[in-house]
């Protein structure tokens, strides 16, 4: 049998993956796809959690079904801002969005 | 139309025709003078029916006079009321004064050039010689003014009315003395208009404020001011001649005569208040006539005549001291304007002394208790006077055409620069011959000496011996000066030639004098004295007395004085003798030239230059009032006491503030403001420098966070862990 | 080591190089595809703990739709970025540090957890449960609701964010 | 109607603000603003002539009352209610002030200026119209923070007022600032007098303290007694209305502050704001404290005669035309002193019902004529002003009235009035005191006939300077003459001059019924 632990070292390596992407993609579209490499190493952990923990409590699952629905909202959101700071700025590249400097 | 009202009217259209010609009429020379002339001749039609209503009912009408009013100014429960009146003595002057007015109106229009174009270089301000005056309307305007004032002033039935005429004849002598503001003067010495205008005004301003005291002197005591409600009232009257005043030796009507008969010297231009009328000939000639013959200064005299019961109160019962006051200026007056009138060139100013000196003998008169005599004289000097000056004005104005017509530049004014103008202007000789008898008092055929004889009578008869002898030297001086002015003007040869050139004025300053003259000579014959040698019964017994006198309360009215023929000798001898000198000295030999100094002058030496200088009265004045005045207001009270000493005690405590408040700054700062100052710093410069991590990217900042969570977890495993 | 484990190795493996080359790929198409792949890889994981549904719902929401959803968001703004610019921006070191302590510090916290296994019996109705957990009252019907709410203003936020300006039309 | 009448008083107090806040939202452009301005004000001057009419003389008394709960925790309410001593003040105010705005059509920034007209004619108007101390006190000083502005941002540019050891400063900052410190030094002892009867009687109210003040014998917290406490409040309010009059030796700052006014600021100063301090005395200090005033009625007398004498001697000594005419206000408030002084000396001592009648109703109408007067006195000196661009007497140096016939003819007839020339409204109030107070104060009395007569001095004086002398080729290219509107500010001042001048009892009436009712 696998052990949880190799999961949880799975969802690790995906999670810190996506986050260096986050962290030093410049484009914004690409970005997002990191975001969403993150946000499905959450789910292997929720699942996995599920599995080695109580099977008949399907908190696990229900919350990866959620984390579907805010990962498709997010990326519904997320690719309309970026299409639409696209078609005002010319641009998607994050760090030209500084419209907040100080 | 019944006759209350029409006293009301009198003094209205000349006030209307000033209002007229001032917002509409402005601009139109004939219709100005059209309305104004309109107006004065409406004046003097109802006067003098108003006066022959009067006169025809009878002597005592005094007592139940004419009168209306209305409640002016409430005062608590009670009113200050406004009437009109026209009673024995105000009818007299409503029968002289319009005619007087009249004549001077008609007189302006050919003397301010009416007919001719405005010409480029007679400039506004400044006296005409080319063409009409520029401001000919503004001119009728005033005048207008000054008639409505007048009237206001005679037909008032109370004091304070009387003030209300008083001062804006005042303001009407200002504004026409003035009249040529523009005018300038080579001669630093010469009283330019606009100066001898407001001399005119603060001179008679000194008097006047004195005036408004014995006003609300009188008002407080008496609680009215209305002259018969005074006169007639016997208890009040006991109670005003009987209490003392505030000042010892005074009763309260002596002192609220005294304070109103300040404002006669002034008005009247008696002395020390003289200084303002030899001056006020700045203006132009009907101006002069008006002020000194038929208005203003008849209205000084008219007051006293009017206050009379005031002024005498308590004089039955021996010297009354403001009464011994009065004759003593009058009479001094009297000698003090003759004296001086003897060494003057102006033809005009000689006038003015003569007026001066003339209402010395009325004021003196009345201070003698010659009530009657007085007024008499006020009426008789008021045509012979306005005649004169109109002739004078007549004179100037021949000269002055001459001197136009080539072009010489000479004082037109100046009589070393006339002479033998008699056969050149003809009509003015023989009106000012008149005038000047009259003045003289040349007996028997002229007013002058009538109403001169009664004031003399008067003083002889009630033992005023000093007064006679000075009115006596006076009379003969005043002979004497009218003799030289005459010789001077209208005898010899022509000494310049603008005077060679002078010709006579056109009917609208002729027409004037002929009236006028008819006055002179036959004005006087309604007041000779009673029991006169055939003359007074042939003149009805001396009418002019028997009406005046019913302006008075019956126990007051003045009995008429015994005849005696001492006074009347005196008087014609005085009159002929000074005319007879005056003819000797300048008639006889008249001067070659103008420069040629005059023969009286190496007789009296430094005495004449005493005189042609006015008694350096005028210079005394301005080193002890103007002068003074001037530091008063300029250094003492500006300087020293307002911007000195309070605002200095003002700045003072402002800068005890103001160091106070940098004192308790400086610890403010130091002690309270510092250290919230260096913290506030401390902040701004962690702001300044930590605002670089602000930079508007989302990564940067995620990346902040990733590693802030990294160093809470390093933190808390070696926490949790350690 | 049991072939059990070895197919996850092999999973974890391609879900890893598939998951680095989305990151690191210059072609975003490409990353996209990669993208599509590390989350294909990571159902196959789900199919390791028993979770078929969840595989199936990965693959048909993920890819199905996310993933075409980026690639075409990839497609309309391609023209602004070619593939010859860097890819990352200045701070990719800091990037990859961060990265570095953030995942020694879980693979820290992780070690050593253990749980049982559970008999693979145990999950056998689970569709049927999950179906029921999500309708029950007594269970998630909330955040069921929560999350479709949360779609469909997400749906409407994406058109109305994306919808052309009037002027601009 | 019926609404009109049951909150006039209201209406004619804040009916300005309305102005206010029209001239705040007008279009920018200077006419409009003007205009609208102007039509505004002419709202509180119909008002105000409603109220003539309406108000009942004859049954005299506070009318057209207003009682509101204000600051109910000090017992100081809204109590508003005229008089016939404020009636013809707030007519005053509400006439001027028109006027003035129609003076000041050309003045820059005029959106901010006709703001702070406004305000200050709410100032004025509430202290006319208060009844009760503390609403007295806040609309008093409510005035004067508008007119610092209006003297500190519009008054002459160019002045120069030296201090000692040579110090300069910008005349109109000197000015203002010496304006706002006097009157507020002024306000601040009046503030704790009216704490004092406050504190003491528990209200505010006047006409409760008019019944309830005099005769009250309460001790000051037990420490001063009844009489003590009077006279400290007395003397408090003496300084504070003595300063606003002003009066012999608080006058200083007036002179500074006209002269550096804009021309409607000088307008309304010495128009309106002057009288805030007489009507002090009339309102408040004579009613409330009527020992002490009748004890201090001769030092009264005699600081209003000072002033009469001393401000006519400055006022001949100037240079500065508009400084003469400043002069000439202390100099004719002094004459109100003047009168007051036997209203003051009646509230103690038995004095005849004519004397006392004449001297308080002579002391308002002066106030009133004065507030005409001068204020004409005060545009004319602008107009030359504007068109000169100097008001030194000696550089204008007479001649002007050869340009300018008409601004001549207005400048010696409002002259005329100042001078007190019978047949104008200026002598009407001078003769009327002169005779009240010649029964009381005879020396003070004859004595201010010297500054009387420089009275005619320094008025001949701005003539001859201004108007009379030969042409000046200097001005002949400067157009002296009037325009229209600016006849139309003149045209109803002089009417109202000859009007009372001729027929006095047109508002003698009014005040001679109260003054009857307040003191007889």
């Amino acid at each position: 049998m696998i052990p949880l632990e190799w999961y949880l070292i799975l969802s690790s390596v995906l999670f810190c993956v996506g986050l260096y992407g986050v962290l030093a993609r410049r484009n914004a579209i690409a970005i997002m796809m990191c975001l969403e490499l993150m946000m499905t190493s959450i789910t292997i952990n929720l699942v996995a959690f599920w599995r080695y923990g109580n099977v008949a409590n399907l908190s696990g699952q229900v919350f990866a079904v959620i984390v579907f629905a805010v990962a498709a909202a997010e990326a519904t959101v997320g690719l309309a801002l970026a299409i639409s700071i696209y078609r005002n700025r010319d641009t998607v590249v994050a760090n030209d969005l500084n419209l907040l400097k100080w | 139309m019944n006759t209350t009202l029409l006293i009301w009217l009198i003094p209205v259209p000349p006030l209307i025709s000033f209002l007229l010609i001032v917002l509409f009429a402005n601009r139109t020379k004939a219709l100005s003078h059209s309305i104004a002339l309109t107006s004065v001749i409406m004046s003097w039609i109802m006067s003098w029916i108003v006066v022959f209503s009067a006169f025809a009912k009878g002597y005592y009408y005094g007592e139940n006079p004419f009168h209306s009013y209305i409640h002016w100014l409430p005062t608590g429960t009670t009113y200050l009321d406004m009437g009109v009146a026209v009673d024995n003595l105000n009818s007299i002057l409503l029968f002289f004064v319009p005619l007087c007015i009249v004549a001077i109106f008609l007189y302006s229009i050919g003397y301010s050039n009416f007919g001719k174009p405005v010409h480029d270089h007679d400039l506004p301000g400044t006296p005409p010689h080319h063409g009409v005056d520029p401001l000919y309307s503004r001119f009728f305007a005033f005048l207008s003014l000054f008639a409505g004032a007048m009237l206001t002033l005679t037909v008032a039935d109370n004091l304070l009315l009387l003030f209300v005429g008083w001062e804006v004849m005042g303001l009407c002598s200002y504004l026409l003395i003035g009249f040529w503001y523009g005018r300038e003067y080579d001669d630093p010495k010469a009283t330019p208009p606009r100066i001898a205008a407001i001399k005119a005004f603060l001179t008679t301003r000194v008097a006047d404020v004195m005036m408004l005291l014995g006003i609300a002197y009188l008002y407080s005591q008496a609680g009215t001011l209305n002259f018969h409600d005074i006169f007639f009232n016997e208890e009040l009257m006991y109670d005003l001649t009987h209490n003392p005043s505030m000042i010892a030796g005074f009763t309260v009507a002596n002192l609220i005569g005294l304070l109103l008969f300040i404002g006669t010297v002034g008005k009247s231009a008696q002395f020390p208040l003289h200084v303002w009328l030899p001056d006020a000939m700045e203006g132009p000639t009907p101006v002069s006539a008006m002020i000194h013959a038929a208005a203003m200064v008849s209205a000084g005299i008219y007051m006293i005549i009017r206050m009379f019961p005031i002024i005498s109160a308590g004089g039955s019962h021996g010297p009354n001291p403001t009464m011994e006051i009065i004759t003593f200026i009058g009479a001094f007056t009297a000698l003090f304007g003759a004296t001086i009138a003897i060494a003057q060139y102006d033809v005009k100013r000689v006038l003015a002394y003569s007026t001066i000196s003339q209402l010395g003998f009325m004021v003196a008169a009345l201070g003698m208790g010659a009530y009657v005599a007085a007024t008499f004289h006020l009426m008789t000097h008021a045509f012979f006077k306005a005649l004169l000056f109109m002739g004078s004005g007549s004179i100037i104005h021949g000269v002055e055409h001459g001197m136009h017509d080539v072009h010489e530049h000479i004082d037109p004014q100046d009589m070393r620069n006339m002479g033998g103008l008699k056969s050149r202007m003809p009509i003015t000789y023989w009106t000012f011959l008149i005038g000047g008898l009259a003045l003289s008092g040349f007996p028997f055929v002229t007013a002058g000496f009538w109403s001169k004889d009664e004031i003399l009578g008067d003083a002889w008869a009630h033992h005023h011996y000093i007064v006679f002898t000075v009115l006596c030297i006076a009379a003969f001086l005043t002979a004497y000066y009218t003799m030289r002015q005459i010789s001077l003007t209208f005898y010899g040869e022509p000494r310049t030639k603008s005077a060679e050139h002078a010709h006579e004025n056109n009917w609208t300053m002729t027409l004037p004098l002929v009236v006028l003259s008819f006055f002179a000579i036959f004005a006087g014959f309604i007041g000779v004295h009673g029991e006169f040698p055939v003359l007074g019964q042939l003149f009805g017994n001396n009418p002019f007395e028997h009406w005046l006198v019913g302006a008075l309360p019956k126990d007051m009215q003045p009995k008429p004085f015994t005849f005696t023929w001492f006074p009347v000798i005196m008087s014609i001898a005085v009159a002929l003798g000074g005319l007879l000198v005056g003819y000797l000295v300048y008639g006889r030999n008249p001067l070659k030239s103008a420069d040629q100094v005059d023969p009286v002058k190496k007789l009296l030496g430094p005495l004449w230059t005493m005189l042609e200088n006015k008694y350096y009265v005028d210079e005394f004045y301005y080193a002890a009032f103007v002068k003074p005045a001037h530091w008063i207001g300029e250094t003492l009270t500006f300087k020293i006491i307002d911007r000195g000493i309070i605002d200095g005690i003002i700045h003072f405590v402002a800068s005890f503030f103001w160091k106070a408040g940098v004192g308790s700054a400086a610890v403010e700062q130091v002690a309270v403001d510092a250290p919230p100052d260096r913290m506030a710093d401390g902040v701004r410069w962690t702001g300044d420098a930590m605002k670089y991590i602000q930079t508007g990217r989302i990564q940067n900042y995620l990346m902040y966070t990733v590693i802030a969570i990294a160093l809470i977890g390093v933190l808390f495993g070696f926490l949790v862990a350690g | 080591m049991s072939g059990s484990q070895i197919a996850f190795l092999i999973i974890s493996a391609l879900t890893v190089y598939s998951a680095l080359m989305v990151v690191t790929g210059r072609n975003l198409v490409r990353s996209a595809l990669w993208l599509v792949m590390t989350l294909f890889m990571v159902a196959a994981v789900f199919t390791t703990l028993d979770a078929g549904f969840m595989a199936v719902v990965q693959i048909v929401v993920y890819i199905g739709a996310i993933a075409i959803l980026i690639l075409f968001a990839v497609m309309l703004t391609r023209k602004v970025m070619n593939d010859t610019e860097p890819q990352t921006n200045d701070n990719w070191w800091m990037a990859v540090i961060v990265s570095v302590v953030i995942f020694v510090g879980m693979v820290f916290m992780v070690s050593g957890v253990s749980l049982p296994a559970r008999p693979a019996s145990d999950v056998s109705n689970q569709i049927v449960d999950l179906g029921n957990a999500f309708v029950s009252p007594n269970q998630f019907i909330l955040p069921f609701e929560v999350a479709s709410v949360l779609l469909i203003a997400a749906l409407i936020g994406g058109i109305a964010i994306a919808m052309p300006r009037e002027e601009e039309g | 109607m019926e609404f009109i009448n049951n909150n006039l008083l209201m209406l004619i107090l804040f009916t300005p603000l309305l102005g206010m806040t029209a001239v705040m939202l007008a279009p920018n452009n200077k006419g409009t603003i003007a205009r609208i301005a102007f039509a505004f004000s002419l709202i509180p001057l119909l008002l105000t002539l409603y109220l003539w009419a309406n108000y009942d003389f004859v049954a005299g008394g506070f009318q057209f009352e207003v009682n509101a709960r204000w600051y109910p925790s000090v017992n100081a309410g809204f109590h508003l209610g005229v008089d016939g001593l404020s009636v013809p003040m707030v007519l005053l105010a509400n006439l001027l002030v028109p006027l003035c705005i129609l003076a000041s059509f050309n003045v820059d920034r005029i959106r901010g200026f006709m703001a702070l007209f406004f305000i200050l004619q709410v100032g004025t108007l509430g202290v006319f119209l208060s009844l009760d101390l503390l609403l007295f006190f806040a609309f008093y000083e409510v005035g004067l923070v508008p007119m610092y502005f209006l003297i500190n941002q519009w008054g002459s540019p160019k002045g120069k007022r030296e201090l000692s050891r040579g110090r300069i400063v910008p005349a109109r900052e000197y000015a203002s600032f010496k304006f706002m410190i006097y009157t507020m030094a002024a306000g601040l002892g009046l503030l704790l007098a009216i704490q004092l009867i406050g504190i003491t009687q528990g209200t505010f109210d006047l006409p409760t303290l008019y019944a309830t003040w005099p005769t009250s014998n309460e001790t000051f917290l037990n420490f001063a007694s009844a009489s003590t406490v009077k006279t400290v409040a007395f003397w408090a309010f003496f300084v504070a209305f003595a300063i606003k009059v002003p009066l012999f030796p608080f006058h200083t700052w007036l002179p500074d502050a006209h002269t550096e006014a804009p021309t409607a600021g000088s307008m309304i100063l010495a128009g309106v704001l002057l009288k805030l301090g007489a009507y002090g005395f009339l309102r408040l200090v004579i009613p409330l404290f009527p020992e002490q005033s009748a004890a201090a009625a001769p030092i009264i007398a005699l600081l209003g005669m000072l002033s009469i004498i001393l401000a006519a001697y400055s006022a001949y000594g100037q240079t500065d035309f508009k400084r003469l005419v400043a002069y000439s206000s202390v100099n004719h408030m002094g004459f109100v002193v003047l009168g007051l002084a036997v209203v003051a000396w009646a509230a103690g001592n038995a004095v005849d019902p004519t004397t006392l009648a004449l001297a308080g109703a002579g002391a308002v109408i002066q106030m009133f004529n004065h507030g005409l007067s001068a204020a004409a006195m005060f545009f004319l000196v602008g107009v030359v002003y504007e068109r000169a661009h100097t008001r030194n007497l000696d550089e204008l140096g007479g001649g002007i009235w050869q340009y300018a016939p008409i601004y001549g003819g207005m400048l010696i007839f409002s002259s005329m009035a100042s001078l007190g020339l019978p047949g104008l409204n200026g002598f009407v109030g001078e003769f009327a005191i002169v005779r009240g107070s010649w029964p009381i104060f005879t020396f003070y009395t004859a004595l201010s006939m010297i500054g009387l007569f420089m009275t005619g001095a320094y008025v001949l004086k701005g003539i001859r300077k201004v108007l009379h002398g030969p042409i000046n080729p200097h001005w002949a290219d400067h157009n002296m003459e009037m325009n229209v509107r600016e006849i139309a500010v003149m045209a109803p001042l002089l009417v109202l001059m000859l009007l009372i001048g001729v027929w006095p009892a047109s508002i003698a009436n009014m005040i001679n019924y109260a003054i009857v009712h307040l003191f007889g």
